[in-house]
């Protein structure tokens, strides 16, 4: 329809003022700032451990089941191992397999998604059934199926997680350019004689980054409590004594729960929490500010 | 409504080769890849000849086509193969658990939901406001808990802390289970006039069904904040407080009955998180579901019981999807048959 | 303005809260609506003049604000009533027609039953039997009764509005507000809207505030004329007299760029420059950027609205110099 | 001997499959099409202004997209400065682009909200390969001020949405214009702007035209600015043309019933005479009548309208009307003014 101007209030609101009003930022600013600072502190810890940790997280240097003192800060398990070490060590492998997998996933998705929304045809239909299958699957069986097929490596476990995000990357990125082609301005770039690459690369694409900015942050949460799935169920990447938050709240959340050694599975818990949640805040605060349903006024 | 039966059936049909791609494109992801489940398993500590013998007794050694067509034949029989360790029809040993896994699913889906939409819809009419900020750190926050984690703290907390509710298995010791009818323990003890049963299958559920709940309610807090923003921009949401309709029916009945179209929607795909928290909330209160079976049977190794229980998760989905659809179409009149 | 008149709005301010600061959408508008008049408010977009139907209901979105003014209704103040008064007041006393004839009703709801519900909103009675009073009410707009039975999207644009209008006044309200209610029909439709609201008028009794950006339209079904530029009101008369002897630059030069139809003139005219950021209006009078006539005194001072002749009020300090007609 | 045409249609034609879901195709094989432009034929002579008048959904718009081949032509012929342009393809196409030229309804949606203004006009010039980097430039900057954007510094680095409509449509045509085409369709250029502002683009295109010797399709829903503007007129019914003439005779001696319920509907006409006053809205196009398209609400229908499709009657060298009933409209509507 021809219609005329949509003049709704909101739209209204933004026309008085010539410029795109958004709510006040400050909050999205804040869960940004928040994410961002934890996301930092985090990757800080995981990196800067052989400088930071206290004593060596594999070998006993403590008493067992001692709970946590000024000695240990987060106690020692069953073997004397200082769990606040293994907690500043045990961040590498989740962070590093986080954010190699989603780096891998975006990839591989975001060109496909972007090739198959933007010629369609068989190729896009067989290729979105395809990724569909795989994205209504639960992700975790999915890992769970290629970690306890082809063997739990830390390549492995990272290919298997990869390939569960794919999917969302590819679904994200197919969706928006679909939009995004029916869009004016890419009729207008026809127009005036613009090559398919053009259009892709100068028109398309950067209006799909505040999209796949989102989904990014938010892919690595996942990823890491996939990873943490995985190490839970007894297929994670890592052999003992190499420290991985997951294995350990694994090993001894059962005696954490009868025997009351709470810091035994707290702290490991709580930092995989803590690094999903700097991810998500960071990817939340994200989606308020870009996300074009959420925008105006 | 002629139209809308025949839509049913149509969409039932559909389900059908939706199934055979899903099964195949995980099969073929399997194979794909590099690596093999025997060495996998058995990481090279048995002799080459046994691990050949195993490789053959799975059909592992034909070529891919083969075992694909191999495959599809057993499934089209319904039969999922033999345990390699309990040497019992991996069928049978799955029925036994999938009904744990439902009853815990439907609970905690019930809980997500409940939540989700109560706390997503009251933030997006007060978007900007304490309350708005508040529920979404709440959403944000839900999303990033661990499972095992979350379940490990209130199993100490509520079980052996305060000590008011079990933190395991899905009755007491000295409770017999209810008939089996549905192998919902509830429903069973409900339909049996067991209250007992009853009572005691709900207090096992609490813990494992607000865990699984609460983590997946952060989902459904977002997806209703944000459809519900957008809904209450429309016209006529405007035309209805013109018309002088109270706030509260405003948002309980125009602008949530719009809000969820999309959300149910999105539902039929959010539903693998909800399987997936499953197997987690499982092992973490030794639930004898799908998900414990699925842990056991990694420990030994045991690969066609683990491709068994990836089928029966394919098919949960599809069936899900199928649901999700019609309930899609009895909603929304717009839809064209 | 006299006590005579059903509504009466007083000093209206609006505020909007941007995070680019403070909007003032509506400034200090007075106006007064008889019983079974048509005054159109008319202004381009960013004028405030669809603020103003929010504001006359109380339902202004959640960073708008009334800052100041009356608003008058049969004598009560709408500004002071409480929440559930409001309740009672809207649809009943006043009414609004929303621009959107697509987007107005509930999509997922059969026609009979938002009237229905509206119906039973405000009165006591069973469902049938407000259902057969919506039945009537459609009949007697020239619309198939059955249509009740219709999902939103069954219907055609035209047929869309005319059951929004239908809606708006199933309660008997005494005025109606219609924002832009024909912008996204066709011309003839839009005649076809026109006549009917011109009906509700003849019949009902109903008084309406028309709100649109098109003078012409204005023309055809107001009694008087209410010209807004940048939340102010810059000009008020009987419509023959605005179109006649238009005395405000921005009314004169919004009358020359219709573009009107004829075989032997070939210029269109227009009004220089572009409505201002409303967020920093320009100081003095706000068209003075655009203005033809401005002097140092409109880059300075903000004109009073006068009544220049009887019943036609003005904002402009060469208002009195009929000669720059 | 010099072609006077700069553009010729003929027989043109585009049908629209109706868009149906997957369960809609596995029920009924039949394809519905929206017939949008139905067998129209028309030449635009050079250096004319040449307007496309009707309401939404009559086919104005997708007339234009289809002479810029935007559109791919279901049926017919469009020949441009005598090349037959209907099916040509890939490089040839992307090359011949430069010499027509579109400008769109919508500034707000056209223009690349992450290119700034700058790179919008200068890009056609980048694909064409047109000049040295600094020649470009200045080219652009040349032409911000040809469009009326002062200071051409100032907004060469300004992003869209910091411009208000009026100024964004002047970046569209300045876009449009940098590559000095021959023919320009302008596709309601102004229906989305401010009433003030309206004009300013219009004499801008009108201005431009002389300057450098441009010819339009001017589509637009608005009699008043068509009679500003034309030199003649087509009026368009559902998918078809009605009325075609000069710009006194369609205006001044309309005589397809259609086109007098238009011109008498504007609003605000102090000189109003009488209305001719039609019923109903415009039908969707997708089951079209046998007879004449308007049958269903022309006051002045006989019995063979139903049956017959009019054909042109021709009544100066310049003036058609597909009606069967000029006789008693003539005699109704003698003139307009």
């Amino acid at each position: 329809m021809n219609s005329g101007k949509k003049l709704s209030l909101h739209g209204m609101l933004q026309a008085i003022s010539r410029v795109k009003i958004r709510r006040p930022i400050t909050e999205e600013e804040w869960f940004i700032t928040i994410g961002g600072s934890i996301i930092f502190l985090i990757f800080m810890m995981a990196l800067l451990a052989p400088f930071i940790s206290p004593y060596d997280p594999t070998i006993k240097t403590g008493a067992s089941y001692q709970p946590p003192s000024w000695e240990h800060l987060m106690g020692t398990d069953k073997f004397g191992r200082d769990m606040f070490s293994r907690i500043i060590w045990g961040g590498r492998i989740p962070l590093v397999i986080g954010l190699v997998a989603t780096i891998f996933s975006f990839a591989i998705g975001v060109p496909l998604g972007l090739l198959s929304g933007y010629f369609g045809g068989n190729f896009d239909r067989i290729l979105s059934l395809v990724m569909d299958s795989i994205y209504s699957f639960p992700g975790l069986v999915l890992a769970i199926a290629l970690a306890a097929l082809l063997g739990s490596s830390v390549v492995n476990i990272t290919v298997a997680i990869a390939v569960i995000y794919v999917p969302t990357f590819f679904r994200v990125v197919r969706g928006q350019v679909l939009s995004i082609k029916e869009e004016l301005y890419v009729t207008a770039a026809i127009s005036i004689g613009a090559k398919r690459r053009t259009i892709i690369a100068r028109y398309i694409f950067p209006n799909t980054i505040p999209s796949i900015a989102i989904v990014f942050s938010l892919s690595i949460a996942d990823a890491i409590l996939t990873e943490a799935g995985l190490s839970f169920l007894g297929l994670g990447p890592v052999v003992p004594p190499v420290p991985d938050w997951a294995y350990d709240l694994q090993k001894w959340y059962g005696l954490a729960v009868s025997q009351g050694y709470w810091w035994l599975a707290f702290w490991p818990g709580f930092f995989i929490m803590l690094t999903v949640l700097g991810y998500s805040l960071f990817g939340e605060g994200l989606n308020e500010i870009l996300n074009p349903m959420l925008r105006e006024v | 409504m002629g139209s809308l039966k025949k839509y049913i059936v149509l969409r039932i049909l559909t389900a059908i080769p939706m199934f055979f791609i899903l099964i195949t494109v995980i099969f073929f992801f399997l194979r794909i890849l590099p690596g093999d489940p025997i060495s996998a398993m058995y990481g090279g500590k048995l002799p080459a000849e046994y691990e050949a013998y195993l490789r053959h007794k799975l059909g592992l050694d034909l070529p891919y086509h083969i075992q694909y067509i191999n495959y599809l034949r057993s499934l089209f029989m319904g039969d999922l193969g033999t345990s390699i360790y309990t040497k019992r029809p991996i069928s049978r040993e799955i029925m036994e658990n999938l009904p744990a896994t439902l009853e815990l699913t439907i609970y905690g889906l019930a809980i997500a939901l409940f939540v989700g939409i109560t706390l997503g819809s009251s933030a997006a009419h007060r978007r900007g406001s304490k309350i708005d900020r508040l529920i979404r750190v709440y959403s944000v926050l839900t999303y990033a808990l661990f499972i095992p984690w979350f379940g490990t703290l209130l199993q100490f907390i509520f079980g052996v802390y305060l000590h008011i509710l079990p933190i395991g298995n899905r009755l007491d010791p000295t409770v017999d289970a209810p008939i089996r009818i549905t192998g919902l323990y509830t429903i069973d003890a409900l339909l049996t006039g067991n209250f007992l049963a009853f009572f005691s299958a709900l207090r096992h559920l609490i813990l494992p069904s607000l865990v699984l709940g609460i983590v997946l309610s952060g989902i459904f807090v977002r997806m209703t904040r944000e459809n519900m923003i957008v809904i209450l921009r429309k016209d006529f949401i405007s035309f209805a407080k013109a018309r002088g309709i109270s706030n509260d029916k405003i948002i309980w009945k125009h602008a949530l009955k719009n809000t969820l179209i999309p959300i149910i929607t999105i539902f039929g795909l959010q539903f693998a998180l909800l399987l997936a928290g499953a197997i987690l909330t499982e092992t973490t209160f030794s639930w004898p579901g799908l998900g414990s079976y699925l842990k056991l049977r990694i420990e030994y190794r045991d690969y066609p019981a683990i491709q068994g229980v990836i089928v029966v998760y394919a098919i949960l989905v599809i069936i899900v999807s199928l649901i999700v659809d019609m309930i899609y179409a009895m909603i929304d009149p717009r839809i064209r048959y | 303005m006299t006590n005579q008149e059903l509504l009466s709005i007083k000093n209206l301010s609006v505020v909007y809260n941007t995070t680019r600061g403070r909007l003032i959408a509506i400034d200090n508008f007075s106006l007064g609506l008889s019983e079974g008049e048509i005054i159109s408010v008319v202004g381009e977009s960013g004028s405030g003049k669809s603020t103003l139907g929010y504001a006359i209901l109380r339902i202004l979105p959640p960073n708008g604000k009334i800052v100041n003014g009356e608003i008058h209704f049969n004598g009560i103040n709408i500004i002071q009533l409480s929440e559930k008064e409001l309740r009672e007041l809207r649809g009943k006393k006043i009414s609004m027609i929303f621009q959107d004839p697509m987007t107005s009703l509930d999509p997922l709801m059969r026609i009979g039953d938002q009237i229905v519900e509206t119906i039973l909103e405000h009165e006591k009675m069973d469902k049938e039997e407000a259902w057969n009073i919506g039945a009537n009410l459609l009949e007697s707009l020239r619309i198939d009764s059955e249509r009740m039975y219709d999902f939103p999207h069954q219907l055609s644009g035209g047929m869309r509005q005319r059951i929004v209008i239908a809606l708006a006044i199933v309660l008997n309200p005494k005025v109606v507000i219609a924002d832009e209610p024909t912008t996204g029909l066709d011309v003839i439709v839009q005649y076809q809207i026109l006549d009917l609201l011109k009906r509700l008028r003849d019949e009902r009794k109903i008084s309406i505030i028309f709100i649109t950006h098109d003078l012409g339209l204005a023309y055809d079904i107001s009694d008087r004329i209410a010209v807004m530029y940048a939340g102010k009101l810059v000009e008020l008369a009987e419509k023959n007299k605005l179109f006649d002897r238009p005395l405000h630059p921005y009314t004169q030069g919004l009358l020359k760029s219709i573009p009107e139809l004829s075989i032997d003139s070939k210029n269109l005219v227009s009004i220089p420059g572009y409505p201002p950021d409303m967020v920093t209006p320009p100081r003095g009078c706000r068209f003075h950027p655009r203005c033809p006539i401005a002097m140092s005194l409109c880059r300075q001072k903000e004109p009073k609205l006068i009544e220049v002749e009887k019943n036609h009020y003005v904002r402009c300090f060469r208002s009195g110099e009929v000669a720059f007609k | 001997m010099m072609n006077t045409k700069i553009v010729e249609v003929e027989n043109l034609r585009k049908l629209f499959p109706v868009q149906k879901s997957f369960l809609d195709r596995l029920l009924s094989k039949k394809i519905e099409y929206v017939h949008a432009v139905d067998d129209i034929s028309f030449n635009i002579k050079i250096g004319e202004v040449f307007c496309l008048v009707g309401e939404s959904g009559c086919g104005k718009s997708t007339t234009g997209y289809l002479i810029v081949r935007l559109l791919e032509p279901t049926d017919g012929k469009i020949i441009f400065r005598g090349i037959d342009i209907t099916h040509i393809k890939g490089e040839e196409l992307r090359k011949l682009r430069k010499e027509f030229q579109i400008i769109f309804q919508d500034p707000y949606a056209s223009l690349n909200p992450r290119m700034k203004i700058g790179d919008i006009i200068r890009h056609p010039l980048d694909i064409h390969m047109i000049g040295t980097r600094e020649e470009r430039r200045e080219k652009v900057l040349s032409m911000l001020k040809d469009v009326g954007l002062y200071p051409p510094e100032q907004f060469y680095d300004k992003y869209p949405h910091q411009l208000s409509g009026g100024q964004r449509q002047r970046v569209a045509i300045a876009r449009v214009l940098v590559l000095q085409p021959k023919f320009l369709v302008a596709d309601e250029p102004t229906s989305m702007l401010d009433v003030s502002v309206q004009a300013n683009i219009v004499n801008l295109m009108m201005d431009l035209k002389r300057r450098f010797n441009l010819t339009y399709l001017y589509i637009t829903h608005d009699f008043g600015i068509a009679s500003k503007i034309c030199d003649r007129i087509a009026v368009m019914y559902l998918g078809k043309i009605v009325e075609i003439g000069k710009r006194e005779e369609v205006l001044g001696e309309p005589r397809h019933p259609y086109t007098i319920a238009l011109l008498t509907s504007i609003p605000g006409r102090k000189i109003a005479g009488k209305k001719l006053k039609i019923r109903g809205e415009v039908p969707n196009a997708i089951n079209i009548p046998i007879g004449c398209r308007f049958y269903a609400r022309c006051p002045y229908k006989k019995d063979i309208c139903q049956e017959l499709e009019p054909k042109f009657t021709k009544l100066s060298e310049t003036h058609y009307v597909a009606c069967h009933n000029i006789e008693m409209i003539k005699k109704d509507w003698p003139t307009l003014f």
